[in-house]
């Protein structure tokens, strides 16, 4: 499918959405608490059929997360982003979608590391790569005197 | 929290033995650990903990300059370097619109390919030894020889190429680049077949492999594996030809496709691949175009501000560079979708059921590369 | 019957294959040709790197003791990992100008990764790659080398 | 020709060492002066052999992939071993946390001195024997299986989980693996129809026995060569180490010289059953010899029997290093099926078809 009737279809199975401009790959951007029902379409409708979950990864925009996922199809072999405004920088938190991709379970167990963005429902949320009391680097305002050298 | 603490430590039921494979092991080729449960020698589960050498990639590129970072992702996966220097070069190149000239898109598509059989032939080796037949390890060594050699007559670097930047190469190939190449062709031809001879055909290797740690199709979909293993599960997964880079149009290959998606069939696509990569090689080898080895760039290389993802086929799988720019100097955001990640954690559930040795040989099969995993 | 005739088969396969690998393991035994090792100390005499070969980075001095560098610091500021420090002073010219020199070029081996920035980077080529590759030391602090040799001065003709 | 042969009998020569000492002192003090010199020649002969194969081994992986070996120590790297071994005379014996004390430090005393005891029975020439039994034969392999008790002890006692897996399969190997040693022997003493050494290798006297025995005997020649290469723990069939695996197995907590106790037996195991398989199958210190009589055949009978003992052995020593060096190692199931699916039903087979043979009077 190309863009503009991805555009369309989404706006089929969830009208309100916002679709920003990007050059590259459709994009698409999904209020929270409809990411999961949203996915769960793209993963099984057979149209779409987004089946790979190709990146997933957060960014830190200072007053919020930004959570970013890239489907990709096996089949049709087209790609979409969809990202998720997460406004609540004390305690983030975001439905799982480790049961439509088994591999977003160590992908979010990654985002949960570096951004401490807790998924809801994850089987195994805890900490993959650093230690409990590290705090979360990859947020921008993580700084750790001891290790950091700034320029 | 602390009741789910020790919930996590509890592995199985209390006659489980359970053992660390791993963080020093012989066969993690790094530092990975595998909390394994066993019983008997029969595996229950296995847990891979990783993080040994997390050394914050990410967080280090958002304070530099993008010809900078690329010298970081040589250290993600060190067998595919040049693929991760390609991958963030095609992203700069791409999100700048600029046009490489077309001698750079040929020397790089074969120091990919050469890189590849590198990598795959390293994998050849350990794979033998990790199933015990340590005279592998030397040949393939021998061989992967030939092609370091090839690096550093040009670049003066062996393992990591270190050779490319935003807009091309850093310097022009060796006036005896090709020749070597040829000889280099050559010579494998000859060898690559005492490779399955030794190793491919024995029957102590196939009574290992085969059928051994089936993975189906879904299973490589769902847990997002890519790669040669993916594509020994019968998943068409090769960037090279669903979002072609480089001179991959140009050429004309053969996706190595196998459906068993058992221990030998992730074996054997990766031999395949090797000759695979040499028909490559041999297409371009001659046919390199003349021109300028790198476009005009600016000294200060800016992004304009947005979002750009780009798809690289490394030796173990898909790589994925996502640059998220503000229109400074450095990335605000980057983030390498590393495909020994992905591929690391379905042994967890390829590997229950079979025993300890099996193990060894699955993790060999999907061919992990640590640092990848951490970066 | 096709059991048996089976079993037969596997042995014979089995017996095969393992004698098809002994044959080349055994091959390599009998062909001493085909030894790749080199002795390394031993052929230190002639043993020639690559002329590309990227060893530690250096500053070449011509033979009144002079140099190329300017101490712009284009190639501070292009490493990525803090490996080159670039300290300079300035001098009075015989015209009278005030003209920047380098007084040290600190480069750290140790903190090196040989990306080749500073070496492509450097607006009058005045940094190479040497070929040296035997930088085992014992005291981390021989690994912080200074470049430019002491009392050497730029080149004329560089601006 | 049997003047030949004569000129190279040790048996005068032990004689008359035994006469000279009984002249001195009672019989029974000099048999213990005997048992004292014999052990001492054993032991100085064991740790000479031992840092051989180590060498040899070495060298002998090396060509086939390609290097040189050691060659840095002496000239050819001859003495590589010996620095080798000064080097874990000096290690820290590394004392293990909760080890069983008594067991750990044993362990490696079982192995050395199982293999030391079979090689007290090994016929290096005429008359040049410690031990000549009766029931040579199985001496050697009811010894030779005393090494595995300090396996199984070594695997437990370290308190370590990689050991104890090692241990288990060593067991488990060695227990099944024994069948086809003991029954691969017994072909060739159905032929010959005696199980002392001596006897033995008098029997092919006109002939060895993998000749003379047709089909049979090389069957049991390879049989044997499978498993033993099993029984002794080397590759493709040391799942008891399993370097890729288990680290080391079974030795995984020892180090300095108790590491090298297990590494010497190791490499002397693979001497005595290469030793046995030239003894048994391959005509001992026996010159080889075509027909009767003949210019070959008085050439041949001018090379000692200590020498063709030990290029006969070499011969076979060096085909288990091939296999070692060539073949990935097996999992614990496979070899169990090798054993009890493959070896054994041909070796029942084999043995019943040589007990026929031998009935018949076919062999020569």
């Amino acid at each position: 499918m190309d863009q503009a009737a991805l555009k369309q279809h989404f706006e089929e199975i969830l009208p309100g959405l916002t679709f920003p401009e990007n050059k590259q790959y459709p994009e698409v951007i999904v209020p929270v608490d409809k990411l999961r029902a949203f996915c769960d379409h793209l993963k099984n409708s057979q149209e779409l059929l987004f089946d790979y979950l190709m990146c997933l990864t957060a960014v830190d925009w200072n007053d919020h997360f930004m959570v970013v996922y890239h489907l990709s199809s096996t089949i049709y072999h087209h790609t979409v982003v969809v990202k998720t405004r997460i406004g609540n920088r004390e305690n983030p938190a975001v439905d799982t979608l480790s049961d439509i991709w088994k591999t977003a379970e160590f992908h979010e167990r990654e985002v949960y590391d570096l951004f401490g963005i807790s998924f809801i429902n994850h089987p195994d949320m805890k900490r993959l790569f650093l230690e409990d009391d590290y705090g979360f680097p990859l947020r921008k305002d993580f700084t750790d005197e001891s290790r950091m050298i700034v320029k | 929290m602390q009741d789910e603490v020790v919930k996590n430590i509890i592995l199985g039921e209390d006659d489980n033995y359970i053992i660390n494979v791993g963080p020093q092991h012989p066969s993690t080729h790094g530092v990975l650990r595998f909390e394994v449960s066993l019983q008997g020698e029969t595996i229950k589960k296995v847990i891979p903990h990783c993080g040994y050498i997390h050394r914050g990639i990410e967080k280090m590129s958002e304070r530099l300059t993008y010809p900078q970072i690329i010298h970081l992702t040589d250290r993600m996966d060190y067998l595919s370097a040049h693929m991760n220097n390609e991958a963030v070069c095609l992203c700069v190149e791409k999100a700048l619109e600029v046009e490489v000239p077309e001698r750079v898109l040929y020397i790089r598509t074969i120091l990919n390919e050469l890189n590849r059989i590198a990598s795959h032939q390293l994998w050849w080796c350990a794979m033998g030894m990790d199933l015990g037949a340590l005279t592998t390890f030397f040949y393939g060594l021998r061989d992967r020889e030939k092609i370091l050699d090839i690096f550093e007559e040009s670049f003066g670097t062996r393992l990591i190429q270190s050779v490319n930047t935003p807009g091309g190469l850093m310097q022009d190939i060796h006036p005896g680049f090709q020749k070597r190449i040829t000889e280099f062709i050559k010579y494998f031809r000859k060898k690559l077949p005492e490779y399955d001879q030794l190793l491919t055909g024995n029957v102590i290797f196939r009574e290992r492999t085969e059928g051994i740690a089936i993975m189906t199709r879904e299973d490589a979909v769902q847990y997002g594996v890519t790669g040669p293993s993916g594509r020994a599960s019968g998943l068409s997964c090769d960037i090279r030809k669903i979002a072609p880079y480089g001179a991959y149009p140009r050429v004309s290959f053969k996706e190595v496709l196998r459906t068993e998606g058992d221990t030998l069939a992730r074996y054997k696509v990766r031999i395949e691949e090797m000759y695979e990569s040499m028909k490559i090689l041999e297409q371009l080898t001659d046919n390199i175009p003349l021109g300028d080895y790198t476009a005009k760039m600016k000294a200060v290389i800016r992004l304009p501000a947005g979002e750009f993802y780009q798809r690289v086929e490394t030796a173990r799988g898909e790589l994925g560079v996502y640059i998220v720019s503000d229109g400074n100097k450095t990335p605000y955001r980057i983030k390498f979708r590393a495909p020994n990640f992905s591929n690391l954690f379905v042994i967890s559930k390829l590997a229950v059921g079979y025993k300890i040795a099996d193990l060894i040989a699955i993790s060999g099969s999907l061919d992990l590369v640590i640092p990848d995993i951490d970066r | 019957m096709s059991a048996l005739i089976n079993y037969f088969k596997d042995i014979f396969f089995g017996i095969r294959t393992l004698w098809a690998g002994m044959r080349i393991t055994g091959g390599y035994f009998i062909s001493p040709r085909e030894i790749v090792t080199q002795k390394y100390p031993e052929n230190r005499d002639h043993l020639q790197m690559f002329d590309r070969y990227r060893g530690e980075v250096i500053m070449p001095h011509d033979e009144n003791n002079q140099h190329r560098c300017t101490g712009c610091g284009i190639c501070q500021i292009n490493c990525p990992n803090g490996t080159i420090e670039v300290l300079t002073r300035k001098e009075l010219t015989s015209e009278g100008k005030e003209m920047r020199v380098i007084d040290k070029h600190i480069y750290h081996l140790d903190r090196c990764t040989f990306c080749a920035l500073c070496v492509k980077t450097c607006p009058s080529n005045a940094l190479a790659f040497g070929h040296d590759f035997e930088n085992a030391v014992f005291d981390k602090s021989k690994l912080t080398k200074i470049l430019n040799k002491p009392g050497s001065s730029i080149i004329k003709e560089v601006k | 020709m049997i003047l030949v042969i004569d000129v190279y009998d040790f048996s005068g020569l032990t004689q008359a060492i035994d006469k000279s000492l009984k002249a001195v002192m009672s019989p029974g003090w000099a048999t213990f002066a005997e048992y004292v010199i014999i052990g001492l020649i054993f032991l100085i002969f064991y740790a000479i052999l031992g840092l051989f194969l180590v060498y040899a081994e070495r060298k002998v992986c090396a060509f086939i992939q390609n290097r040189l070996g050691p060659n840095r120590v002496g000239p050819l790297g001859i003495f590589q071993t010996i620095a080798d071994l000064i080097k874990l005379l000096m290690k820290e014996l590394v004392p293990i946390k909760n080890a069983d004390k008594l067991l750990f430090n044993i362990a490696p005393f079982i192995v050395i001195i199982a293999s030391f005891m079979a090689i007290a029975s090994i016929p290096f020439a005429r008359g040049l024997q410690a031990l000549d039994f009766n029931i040579g034969v199985f001496y050697i392999v009811a010894v030779s299986s005393l090494g595995v008790v300090g396996i199984l002890l070594a695997g437990w006692s370290s308190n370590s989980k990689y050991s104890l897996i090692g241990a288990m399969r060593s067991g488990a190997q060695v227990i099944s693996y024994e069948l086809s040693v003991g029954l691969s022997l017994l072909t060739v003493v159905v032929f010959a129809g005696t199980m002392q050494l001596s006897e033995i290798i008098e029997s092919q006297a006109n002939g060895w026995w993998i000749f003379k025995g047709h089909v049979p005997a090389l069957t049991a020649f390879i049989v044997f060569l499978i498993a033993s290469t099993a029984e002794t723990n080397r590759g493709p069939f040391d799942l008891a180490e399993a370097e890729s695996e288990l680290t080391a197995g079974f030795h995984t907590e020892y180090s300095g010289i108790r590491f090298a106790f297990f590494f010497l037996a190791e490499f002397m195991n693979m001497f005595i059953v290469a030793s046995l398989a030239t003894t048994v199958f391959l005509g001992g210190w026996m010159p080889l010899h075509f027909g009767t009589g003949g210019v070959f055949n008085r050439i041949m009978d001018f090379i000692p029997p200590v020498v063709w003992f030990f290029v006969k052995t070499g011969i076979v020593i060096y085909i288990m290093m091939w296999f070692k060096w060539t073949f990935p190692r097996l999992r614990i199931d496979q070899l169990l099926t090798l054993e009890w699916k493959y070896l054994l039903p041909i070796n029942l087979f084999n043995i019943t078809l040589v007990a026929f043979l031998t009935l018949m009077g076919w062999h020569f």
